[in-house]
C-alpha cells in the first residue's frame, strides 16, 4: 500500500492551506474556510489509512529522513503512537473547522482565523510526525506561537492580548527546559560519537537517541553536589517542557486565561492539540523515561497533584469556559499520571495514557464546542446568568450531557459498557493503584481518586447551573445552526462509544510501539538501566473495591452536585461567601496569579533585574562619560597653564630644562 | 576573469561619489538603487560560482601595493565572508527602496553615505591584507558617523561622537595587535607582509607566549567592541537609537566584528599561550551579553532602544558560538550574523515606520496599531517571532546551533544563555502587545499603513528570514565547510 | 694661564644672570638685554674652549654667533618698537591677549 | 666642489633676492607677480632637488652633506615653501611690503634646507638661526595687528632663549670633543659619557630643538604664535620650521651623540608622552581653530618624537615619513584656515577672532572646496585610513610595537583616539551646524595650495611606496646598515 508515501502530506497540506487562506481568504466566502477544511480532510484520510494499515501490519512503521542542516535532519516517523495521534488531531481539528464556519461567521476577519488554525493544525501534525527531537521542538514552538496568535485573536481586546502573551511566556519557560534537555542530549550524543558523526547518521533521531540510552545513562552530571545521571536530567528537562505545554502545576497558569480566545480555539488548544503535546512528548521519549525511574516518579506525582489541584479550582469557577479549562488541566494531570506509572507497568503506560488523551480529546472538544454553542447563542459565559438552557438548545444540551458523562467516567467496571472517559480514566486510576502497590508510593493513587470525585462534582455543577432549572436572566437565544450541531453530534458519538469500542485493541496497538518495534533494547533492559524491574502485569488483580472505586466517587460527586445545584437543598450563599476561607482561596485560584504574575514576573524580573540592569548600564555609561569628561576637564585646566605672559613661558622652559636633567637621572637610575 | 571582488567593493564607492553630485532626491535614489542592484547582481553571480565545499579563499585578486612594507592589494572571499557579502548585497537595495519616498534634507549625501557604507563593509569582508582590512574597517566608521550626525535623533551629536570615538579606540587597539603580528612575523621570516592568511599561519611560530596573548587580546578587543559584546556595548544603544532608520539598518549590516572573530581569531586561538583562558573570556562575554542585553531590552521604554539592546543580546550568540569551538556552534554563530542582519533590519524599519507614523517610539504611548496598520502588524509579528528565536525562522537555526554546539565544551555558559530565552520572549511580546495590540490609542491621530515600497522591502526580507529558517543550507553549508576547516586545524593541534 | 674652569664659571654666571632677568623682568628692553647676555655667555664658552683646544673653530663660531645676536637684536627691537607704537608700553606683562 | 649640488639652495637664494629687489620697483598694485616668481623659484628648486635624489656628496669642506636624509627633508621644506608662496599670493594682496613677505619666507626656507644638510654644528646653528630670524619677522608681519605682534614677540623671546640654550649646549660639546663637525663629534663623543657635561649638553640641545619642534615644556610659545601669526605663516611654522627642529635633532642626537643614546632616549620618551598627551588634551576645548591646530601640532610632534625613543630604522623611516605627511596635512589645514579667515575678514573687517570655530559653521555650503580639503586634512591628522596621516601612524606606531615599546604605542594610540574628538568637531561645524550665510567665492590661490596639499595627502596615503622607500633610505643615513 502506497499511502505511506503520502505521509508527508499530512502536515504539509494544512500548512499550504495556511498560506492560501492567509493570502486569498479575504476574497473567498466565509474567509476561505473551505481551503483548510479540504486540506485537513485529506490529512485525516491519509492518517486514517495509515493507522488502519498499521493496525493490520504493525511492522510497517514509516520512517523517512532527509538532511536539514549541519548534522540535523527532518523526517517523518509514523508508528502506532504517532498514527493514533495523527488521526485524532486531524479528526478533531476537522470537526472544529467545520464548526467554526458557523461560529466565526460574524467575525471581522474569519480568513485570519482559518489561516491561523490551519497553521496550528499543521504544526501539531508536524509535531506528531517528527522523527527527531529537534523537529519536534520546532513544531512544538510553532504550536506555541499559533496558540499565541489564536488566544490573542481578538487582539484589540487588551485582556486577550495579555492572555496571549501570558500563555506564550509561561509555556516558554517550559520550552527553555525542553531546549536545554535537547542541548544536553545533543552534546552527550556528540561526545558519544567523539565529535565525528558519519554521514547519514542523524544523532537527534529518536531511534538514534534510544539506541544510546545506556551510554547517556552512564554519564553523570554534578548539580549542586548531587550526582545525577544525564538520562534523568534530560528526561526531567523534557518533562519540564511538557509541564509548560500541558499545563501541569506550576506552569498551568496560562491555561485558564487562554479562554480569551474564541471558544473554538479553546476547543482546539485544550482538547485535541497543544495541551496534549506535552503528554505526547513524554510518550514519544518514553524509553528514556523508563530508563530514568526518578523522572517517572516526578511525572506521576506532578500529574496526580495537578489533577486534584486543578479540580479544586474547577468547582468554584462561575465562568463556563474556565471550569472547562481547569477540567482540562486536571485531565492532563491524569494523563501524566498514566505515563508516570510506567515505572510499574512499562510501555503499557503509554497506551493507557494515550487512550485517555484520545478520549479526552473527543469529550473535551465536545464540551468546549457545546459551551461555544451556548455562548454563541446567549452571548455570555457566566453560569450565574444562565440556567435552563436545555429548553432552548436541546441538541447542545444532550451532547453536553454525553460529554459530561464521559468526563466523569461513568461506566460499569468489568464490562464493555461505559463512556470513553470511563475506560481510560479507570485504567489510569487502577494503574496508579498498581503503582502504589509496586513502589509503595500511594499518594498519586489517593490524589487521583479524590480528583475523580471533584471532577464529577464540577462538571455536574456546570450542567445543573447552565442547563437545568429556570433562566436566571433574560438571555433569549436559539439552537445553533447545523454546521455547529453536526460536529457536536459526531463528537458526542465518539465521546460515548469510542472508548468502549476500542479499549481492547488500542492499548496493545499503541504499546506495541515500544515493545517490539523501533527500540533495539526491550523495555525490561531499559528498566534495568534505571536500576529496577517492571512488575509482571499478567497475574496481578486489583481488589474489586479498587475497580469500582472510580465509579463510586463519580456518583458521589454527581449526587453532591445534584443536591446543591439541582435540588438546591443547601444554601449556596453560606458557602459562596467572602468569609469562607476555603472558598476564598479556591476562588482566587490559590492566589497563584498574585504569586506568579504579579510578584514573580513583574516585581522580581521586571523591577528587580531590570533595575539592576539599568543600574549597571548607567554604570557603564558613567564610566565612559566620566572618562570623556575627565579628559575634557583636564584639557580645560591644563589650558590655564598657558598664561599668555612671556616671562612665565621662559620660566617654564627653564624649569623644564632643570626638571629634565633630574628626571633623566632618576629614570636612568631606576632602569 | 574579471576582478569581480574589486568591482563589488568599488562600484558602491563610485556610485557614492556619483550620488553626491546629484541635485535631487529622484536622481540620488535612482543612482543608489542602480549601484546597489549592480552589486546584488554581481554578488548573486559570485554566489552561484562559489564552491561551498572548500574552505579556501576564492575569486582572489593580488596586486603589490607598498612592497617595502609588504602591503598588498589582496582580495578574496571564503565561506565566512560570502554570506555576509550576500547579506549586504540583498539588504542594501531593499533599504534604498524602503527610503524611496522619504523626504529628508540633502538626499544626495544620504544615498552617498549608504553606498559608501556598503562599499566599506564589503571591503572588510573581502580584504585579505591587514592594511586593506583596516582601511575598510575604519572607512565604515565615517559614513555612519555622518549618518547619525546629520539625520539622527535629538541626541545625535552625543551619540555620533560617542560611537565614533569609542569604536575608533577599539580599532586602534586592534591595530596595535595587527602591528604586533606584523612585526613578529617580519622578524621571523625576514620579509614584511600584511597578508592575513600568511600572518595567521605565522602566529603559531611566535616564541613569546605573552606576545601571543597580547596580540590575540588586542585583536579580540577590536572585534568584540564592534560586535558589540558586554561590557563594551555602551556605544550601541545610543548610536542605534539616534541613527535614522537607514542608519540603524546600516549599523546592523556592520557585521565586521563577528567576521573578524571567525576569520582572524579562531584560527589563532589554539596557538595562544593560554587558549583555555581565551575561550573562557569569549564564552563569558558571549553568555553575559545574551543575558544582560535581554534584561536591558526588557527594561526599555523606547521601542528602538529595546531593539538595540536585543541586538546586544543576539550578538552574544556570535561570541558564544565562536567560543564553543564545535563546527556546529561556530557555523551557527556565523549564521547568527547573517540571520541577525536580516531580522534586525526589518526590526529597525518597523521602528522607523512607527516613529514616522505616530511621532513616538515610547512603547506605552502606542497601542492598537495593528488595527490601523495591518500589513505592518503581520510583518512585525513575523519578525518579532524570528527575533525571539521561533523555530522555522532563521534566528532559531542560529541559536539552536550555537547553544547545542557550545554545550559540548561550555555547558555552564550555555545554561546562562538559556536563562535569557524567556526574557527575550518576554520583551518581544510585551512590546508587540503594547504597541500593536489592544485598544487603539486615539491620541496618536490618524496613521496610515506602510507604503508599497516599504511593504516590498520588508516583505522580501521577512520572506528570506522564513526561507533561511526552513532551509538554511544555501548559506550554512559554506559556513560549515569553513568552521569544520577551523576545527580540524585545532584538532590537528590537539586543542 | 687662567684655568678653563674659571671661564666656564664666568659664562655660567652670566648665563644665569640672563636667565634670571628673563624670568623676572617686565620691560621688553631688559629682556632683550638678558637674551644678549645669555648668547654672549655661550660665546665666552666657545672662545674659551677654542683657546683650550688650540682650535680656531670656536672663535669662528663665536663670530658667527655675535653676528646672529646682532641680527636678533635688530629684529627684537623692531618687534618691540611696533608693539610700543600700538600699545604705548613695552611692559610685556600686559601683552597677553593670546593665552589658554 | 660641484655647485650644482647646491643648486636648489642657490635657486631659492637668488629668487629671494630677486623678489626683494624687483619688489622695490613695483607699485603696490602689481606686486602679485612677486608671488608667482617666488613660487616659480621654489618649484624649480623642488624639481632640482627631486632630480638629485639619490646623490651623495659632501661640500663646503665637509660642512654640508648631500644625502638621502637631507634631500628628503629639503623636499619637505620646499613643498611647504611652495604651499606658502602660493597661498601668500592671496594673502599679500594689497600689502605694500609683499616682497618682504616672500623674501623672508624664502630665506627661512634656505635656513631649513641648510639645517637638513648640515654636517657641522656651526652650519646647523647658523642655518637654524637664519630660519628663526626670518620667521620671527614673518610672525609679526601684520604690524598693525596686536595679535600678530604679540605672537612675534613671544616667538622671538622664547626663540632667543632657546638659541642661547642651544648655543650653550653646542659650546659644551665643542669643549668636550674639540670639534663641531658632526661625524667627528660622533667619533669623540665617548668623552661626554664620563662627564656631567654630556647630560647637560643633551638637555640643552633638546631644549633648543624642542623649542622648534614644540615639545612640552618648550612649546609655550607655539600655541600663541600659531594663533596670532597670519595663518599662512603659521603654516610655514608648523609644517616647515617644526620639521627643521626634527631634522636637526636627528642629526645631532642620532648621528653626533649616539654615544649618549641612553640619556636622550629617556628624555625623548618622557617628552614624547607628555607632549602628545598635553597637546591632545588641551586641544579638546579650543575655540580658535588655529590654536587647536597648534595643539594638534604639539601632539603630532609628540608622535614623531617617538622615533627617537624607538630608534629602529623603520621607526626613523616612519618618523621621517610622518614629517613629510605632517608637512602637507598641517600646512593644508592652516591654509584652509587662512581661506576662512580671509572670507571672514572680507565680510567684517573688524572681526576679532576670524579663526573662531563658529566661523566654520556651514562651511560645507559656503566654501565647499575649502571645507572638503579641511575635512581631508583633519581626518588625515586624526589618522583615518587612506590618508598620509594614517600611513605615517601605521609605520611609526607599528615600529614602536616591534621594538617592544608597547606602553608607548598604547599611549600614542589612545592619544590618537582622543584627537579624533576635536578633529571631528571641526568637521561637525563645517557640515552639520546650520548657518544663514551665503555661499562665497573661494580665493583662488588658497584653493590651489589646498588642492595640492589634498592631492599629496591622499597620494601619500594611497600610493605610498615611493615615499616610504625614500623615507627608509633617509633613515639609513641615520643608522647605516639598517635591518
Amino acid at each position: 500500500m502506497a499511502v505511506e508515501n503520502y505521509a508527508f502530506l499530512i502536515p504539509l497540506l494544512p500548512a499550504l492551506a495556511f498560506v492560501l487562506t492567509f493570502f486569498l481568504g479575504k476574497k473567498l466566502p466565509k474567509g476561505g474556510a473551505i481551503i483548510p477544511i479540504v486540506a485537513i480532510t485529506i490529512s485525516f484520510v491519509i492518517s486514517l489509512l495509515i493507522t488502519l494499515n498499521l493496525l493490520a501490519n504493525p511492522e510497517e512503521v514509516i520512517n523517512q529522513s532527509y538532511s536539514w542542516f549541519a548534522i540535523l535532519n527532518i523526517g517523518i516517523l509514523v508508528d502506532p503512537l504517532a498514527a493514533v495521534m495523527l488521526t485524532m488531531v486531524s479528526l478533531v481539528s476537522l470537526l472544529i473547522h467545520i464548526y467554526s464556519v458557523g461560529y466565526m461567521s460574524h467575525d471581522k476577519s474569519p480568513s485570519r482565523y482559518f489561516a491561523e488554525t490551519a497553521l496550528f493544525t499543521a504544526s501539531m501534525l508536524g509535531l506528531v510526525l517528527s522523527d527527531n527531537i529537534l523537529q519536534l521542538f520546532v513544531c512544538w514552538e510553532l504550536v506555541g506561537v499559533c496558540s499565541y496568535l489564536l488566544i490573542g485573536f481578538w487582539y484589540e481586546k487588551p485582556s486577550a492580548a495579555t492572555a496571549a502573551k501570558k500563555a506564550f511566556l509561561t509555556t516558554r519557560v517550559g520550552d527553555v527546559m525542553f531546549l536545554a534537555g535537547i542541548i544536553i542530549l545533543f552534546s552527550d550524543l556528540f561526545k558519544i560519537f567523539n565529535g565525528t558523526i558519519p554521514d547519514g547518521i542523524y544523532i537527534l533521531r529518536f531511534d538514534e537517541i534510544f539506541a544510546h540510552i545506556p551510554d547517556i545513562a552512564a554519564m553523570n552530571a554534578n548539580i549542586f553536589g548531587m550526582e545525577v545521571s544525564h538520562i534523568t536530567l534530560i528526561t526531567l528537562l523534557f518533562f519540564g517542557g511538557a509541564i509548560g505545554k500541558s499545563g501541569q502545576f506550576p506552569l498551568h497558569v496560562w491555561l485558564p486565561d487562554a479562554m480569551e480566545g474564541p471558544t473554538t480555539v479553546s476547543a482546539l488548544i485544550h482538547a485535541a492539540t497543544m495541551v496534549t503535546a506535552g503528554v505526547y512528548l513524554v510518550a514519544r521519549t518514553f524509553p528514556m523515561f523508563i530508563a530514568a525511574p526518578d523522572s517517572l516518579m516526578v511525572v506521576a506525582y506532578v500529574g496526580a497533584f495537578t489533577a486534584i489541584f486543578a479540580a479544586t479550582m474547577g468547582i468554584v469557577m462561575n465562568d463556563l469556559k474556565r471550569v472547562l479549562a481547569y477540567s482540562t488541566i486536571s485531565q492532563l494531570g491524569y494523563m501524566m499520571l498514566g505515563l508516570g506509572v510506567g515505572a510499574a507497568i512499562g510501555a503499557e503506560a503509554v497506551g493507557i495514557s494515550l487512550f485517555h488523551l484520545i478520549n479526552h480529546a473527543f469529550f473535551k472538544a465536545l464540551l468546549f464546542l457545546c459551551a461555544g454553542s451556548v455562548i454563541h447563542a446567549v452571548g455570555t459565559h457566566d453560569m450565574r446568568q444562565l440556567g435552563g438552557v436545555a429548553k432552548v438548545m436541546p441538541i447542545t444540551a444532550a451532547t453536553m450531557v454525553a460529554a459530561s458523562l464521559a468526563l466523569a467516567g461513568i461506566g460499569i467496571p468489568g464490562t464493555s459498557i461505559g463512556t470513553s472517559g470511563f475506560f481510560s480514566k479507570d485504567a489510569i486510576i487502577e494503574n496508579a493503584y498498581l503503582f502504589g502497590d509496586t513502589t509503595g508510593a500511594w499518594i498519586p493513587y489517593a490524589l487521583s481518586i479524590v480528583a475523580a470525585l471533584l471532577t464529577s462534582l464540577y462538571i455536574f455543577r456546570l450542567l445543573f447551573m447552565t442547563f437545568y432549572g429556570k433562566p436566571r436572566t433574560d438571555y433569549g437565544g436559539h439552537e445553533s445552526p447545523g454546521s455547529m450541531t453536526v460536529p457536536l453530534s459526531i463528537l458526542a458519538l465518539f465521546a460515548l462509544f469510542f472508548g468502549g469500542l476500542t479499549s481492547k485493541t488500542f492499548n496493545t496497538f499503541v504499546s506495541e510501539t515500544f515493545v517490539n518495534n523501533f527500540v533495539n533494547l526491550n523495555i525490561h533492559e531499559l528498566a534495568s538501566i534505571g536500576g529496577y524491574h517492571l512488575a509482571s502485569h499478567g497475574g496481578h488483580h486489583e481488589p474489586m473495591l479498587i475497580l469500582w472505586m472510580p465509579l463510586i466517587v463519580a456518583l458521589v460527586g454527581f449526587l453532591i452536585a445534584f443536591l446543591i445545584y439541582g435540588l438546591k437543598i443547601v444554601n449556596m450563599d453560606s458557602l459562596v461567601s467572602r468569609n469562607n476561607p476555603i472558598y476564598k482561596l479556591l476562588y482566587n485560584r490559590y492566589y497563584q496569579n498574585a504569586i506568579f504574575t504579579d510578584f514573580f514576573s513583574v516585581k522580581v524580573i521586571y523591577e528587580g533585574f531590570a533595575f539592576a540592569g539599568r543600574a549597571i548600564e548607567r554604570g557603564f555609561d558613567w564610566i565612559v562619560n566620566w572618562l570623556s569628561n575627565l579628559t575634557l576637564e583636564a584639557g580645560e585646566s591644563l589650558r590655564q597653564f598657558q598664561t599668555g605672559v612671556v616671562q612665565n613661558y621662559a620660566t617654564v622652559v627653564i624649569t623644564g630644562v632643570s626638571l629634565l636633567v633630574i628626571l633623566i637621572k632618576v629614570v636612568m637610575e631606576v632602569i | 576573469m574579471a576582478p569581480i571582488l574589486s568591482m563589488i567593493v568599488l562600484i558602491p564607492l563610485i556610485f557614492a561619489a556619483l550620488a553626491l553630485l546629484t541635485k535631487t532626491k529622484e536622481q540620488a535614489r535612482a543612482i543608489a538603487l542602480t549601484g546597489t542592484v549592480i552589486v546584488l547582481l554581481l554578488t548573486v553571480y559570485m554566489y552561484f560560482n562559489f564552491d561551498s565545499t572548500i574552505a579556501a579563499n576564492q575569486f582572489e585578486e593580488l596586486v603589490e601595493w607598498v612592497p617595502s612594507l609588504g602591503i598588498t592589494y589582496h582580495l578574496g572571499v571564503d565561506g565566512i565572508a560570502m554570506p555576509l557579502i550576500l547579506l549586504n548585497a540583498i539588504v542594501l537595495p531593499l533599504l534604498v527602496l524602503f527610503t524611496w519616498n522619504d523626504d529628508r534634507k540633502s538626499p544626495n549625501k544620504f544615498y552617498a553615505l549608504i553606498l559608501a557604507t556598503e562599499g566599506a563593509v564589503i571591503g572588510v569582508f573581502t580584504a585579505l591584507d591587514f592594511f586593506l582590512f583596516y582601511i575598510f574597517w575604519e572607512l565604515t566608521l565615517i559614513p555612519l558617523f555622518f549618518m547619525v550626525s546629520i539625520w539622527g535623533g535629538p541626541n545625535k551629536h552625543h551619540a555620533s561622537i560617542k560611537f565614533f570615538i569609542y569604536t575608533h579606540v577599539a580599532s586602534l587597539v586592534m591595530l596595535l595587535g595587527i602591528f604586533g603580528l606584523y612585526f613578529a612575523a617580519w622578524d621571523m621570516t625576514g620579509t614584511p607582509t600584511l597578508d592575513i592568511p600568511t600572518l595567521i599561519s605565522q602566529f603559531q611560530f611566535i616564541e613569546s607566549g605573552i606576545a601571543k596573548d597580547l596580540i590575540f587580546l588586542a585583536l579580540l578587543f577590536g572585534f568584540i567592541v564592534k560586535i558589540p559584546s558586554f561590557p563594551f556595548h555602551s556605544w550601541l544603544p545610543d548610536a542605534y537609537t539616534e541613527a535614522p532608520t537607514a542608519g540603524s539598518v546600516l549599523f546592523v549590516m556592520l557585521k565586521i566584528g563577528g567576521y573578524g572573530l571567525f576569520k582572524v581569531m579562531l584560527p589563532m586561538l589554539p596557538f595562544t599561550a593560554s587558549p583555555n583562558m581565551m575561550i573562557s573570556i569569549m564564552a563569558v562575554l558571549g553568555s553575559v551579553s545574551i543575558l544582560y542585553g535581554a534584561f536591558l531590552a526588557l527594561s526599555q521604554k523606547d521601542l528602538k532602544r529595546m531593539v538595540a539592546y536585543s541586538s546586544v543580546s543576539h550578538m552574544g550568540y556570535v561570541t558564544l558560538g565562536a567560543a564553543g569551538l564545535v563546527s556546529l556552534s561556530v557555523s551557527g554563530a556565523m549564521f547568527q550574523q547573517f540571520s541577525h542582519g536580516l531580522i534586525m533590519s526589518v526590526m529597525f524599519m518597523s521602528c522607523g515606520i512607527i516613529n514616522n507614523a505616530t511621532g513616538t517610539r515610547i512603547i506605552n504611548d502606542l497601542g492598537g496599531l495593528a488595527q490601523k496598520m495591518p500589513k505592518l502588524a503581520v510583518i512585525m509579528v513575523l519578525i518579532f517571532m524570528a527575533s525571539l528565536g521561533l523555530p522555522g525562522l532563521s534566528g532559531f537555526i542560529a541559536e539552536v546551533s550555537v547553544l547545542a554546539g557550545s554545550f559540548v565544551n561550555l555547558p555552564v555558559y550555555v545554561m546562562i544563555a538559556l536563562l535569557a530565552i524567556v526574557i527575550t520572549a518576554a520583551y518581544h511580546l510585551w512590546a508587540l502587545q503594547r504597541a500593536m495590540f489592544g485598544v487603539y490609542n486615539e491620541r496618536l491621530g490618524t496613521v496610515t499603513d506602510i507604503s508599497t515600497y516599504q511593504t516590498f522591502s520588508m516583505g522580501v526580507i521577512a520572506i528570506l528570514v522564513l526561507y533561511f529558517g526552513l532551509n538554511p543550507s544555501p548559506v550554512l553549508d559554506m559556513m560549515l565547510t569553513n568552521s569544520e576547516h577551523i576545527i580540524s586545524l585545532m584538532a590537528a593541534m590537539g586543542v | 694661564m687662567i684655568p678653563i674652569a674659571l671661564y666656564l664659571a664666568l659664562a655660567a654666571i652670566i648665563f644665569s644672570i640672563g636667565l634670571y632677568g628673563l624670568m623676572t623682568q617686565r620691560s621688553g628692553i631688559r629682556i632683550l638685554m638678558c637674551v644678549e647676555l645669555m648668547l654672549n655667555a655661550a660665546n665666552i664658552n666657545l672662545v674659551a674652549f677654542s683657546s683650550y683646544h688650540h682650535d680656531l673653530t670656536g672663535q669662528v663660531f663665536a663670530l658667527f654667533s655675535i653676528a646672529l645676536a646682532a641680527c636678533e637684536a635688530a629684529i627684537g627691537f623692531a618687534i618691540l618698537l611696533a608693539l610700543y607704537r600700538m600699545k604705548d608700553t613695552i611692559s610685556l606683562d600686559h601683552i597677553n591677549i593670546l593665552r589658554w | 666642489m660641484d655647485l650644482m649640488l647646491l643648486a636648489p639652495e642657490i635657486t631659492i637664494a637668488v629668487t629671494g633676492l630677486a623678489v626683494l629687489i624687483i619688489g622695490l620697483f613695483l607699485p603696490t598694485g602689481s606686486k602679485k607677480i612677486l608671488g608667482y616668481l617666488a613660487s616659480l623659484g621654489v618649484l624649480i628648486a623642488l624639481a632640482l632637488t627631486i632630480s638629485s635624489l639619490g646623490t651623495e656628496a659632501l661640500v663646503f669642506y665637509d660642512t654640508v652633506s648631500i644625502d638621502a636624509l637631507s634631500q628628503f627633508f629639503k623636499i619637505v621644506f620646499l613643498v611647504v615653501a611652495l604651499l606658502f608662496t602660493i597661498a601668500g599670493i592671496k594673502y599679500t594682496e594689497g600689502h605694500s611690503n609683499t616682497e618682504e613677505f616672500f623674501t623672508l619666507g624664502l630665506f627661512a626656507t634656505i635656513g631649513m634646507m641648510f639645517v637638513a644638510s648640515a654636517n657641522d654644528l656651526m652650519v646647523l646653528f647658523v642655518a637654524f638661526e637664519l630660519a628663526s630670524l626670518a620667521t620671527y619677522a614673518l610672525a609679526g608681519f601684520e604690524k598693525k595687528n596686536a595679535k600678530s605682534l604679540e605672537a612675534a614677540m613671544k616667538y622671538f623671546i622664547i626663540g632667543s632663549l632657546s638659541a642661547a640654550l642651544m648655543l650653550l649646549g653646542i659650546s659644551y660639546i665643542y669643549g668636550a670633543t674639540g670639534t663641531t663637525s658632526i661625524p667627528e663629534v660622533a667619533a669623540n663623543a665617548g668623552v661626554l659619557l664620563s662627564s656631567p657635561i654630556g647630560l647637560v649638553s643633551v638637555v640643552l640641545l633638546i631644549a633648543g630643538f624642542g623649542f622648534k619642534i614644540a615639545l612640552v615644556p618648550f612649546h609655550m610659545w607655539a600655541p600663541d604664535t600659531y594663533q596670532g601669526s597670519p595663518s599662512v605663516v603659521s603654516a610655514l611654522l608648523a609644517a616647515g620650521s617644526k620639521k627643521m627642529g626634527i631634522v636637526a635633532a636627528f642629526k645631532v642626537f642620532i648621528i653626533a651623540l649616539i654615544a649618549l643614546q641612553a640619556e636622550w632616549q629617556t628624555a625623548f620618551a618622557i617628552l614624547a608622552v607628555i607632549t602628545m598627551t598635553y597637546g591632545n588634551v588641551v586641544a579638546l576645548n579650543q575655540k580658535s581653530v588655529k590654536r587647536m591646530l597648534a595643539y594638534s601640532s604639539l601632539a603630532q610632534a609628540g608622535y614623531i618624537t617617538m622615533a627617537f625613543v624607538v630608534l629602529t630604522p623603520i621607526a626613523l623611516g616612519g618618523g621621517i615619513f610622518y614629517a613629510l605627511s605632517h608637512g602637507f596635512m598641517k600646512a593644508g589645514a592652516f591654509i584652509a584656515t587662512a581661506a576662512v579667515t580671509y572670507m571672514v575678514l572680507s565680510e567684517n573687517k573688524d572681526s576679532n577672532d576670524p579663526d573662531h570655530i563658529d566661523n566654520f559653521r556651514g562651511l560645507g555650503k559656503r566654501m565647499p572646496i575649502t571645507a572638503l580639503s579641511m575635512t581631508v586634512f583633519v581626518f588625515a591628522l586624526a589618522g583615518i585610513p587612506l590618508t598620509a596621516g594614517y600611513m605615517s601612524k601605521f609605520i611609526l606606531f607599528s615600529s614602536t610595537i616591534q621594538a617592544g615599546f608597547v606602553w608607548l604605542a598604547v599611549i600614542a594610540i589612545l592619544n590618537s583616539a582622543i584627537s579624533l574628538y576635536y578633529y571631528a568637531k571641526v568637521v561637525k561645524y563645517m557640515y552639520f551646524l546650520p548657518t544663514d550665510s551665503e555661499k562665497v567665492s573661494e580665493p583662488f590661490p588658497y584653493t590651489v595650495a589646498m588642492v595640492i596639499a589634498v592631492i599629496f595627502v591622499l597620494a601619500i596615503g594611497f600610493w605610498s611606496e615611493p615615499f616610504v622607500y625614500w623615507a627608509m633610505e633617509a633613515a639609513k643615513v641615520l643608522i647605516p646598515g639598517g635591518m
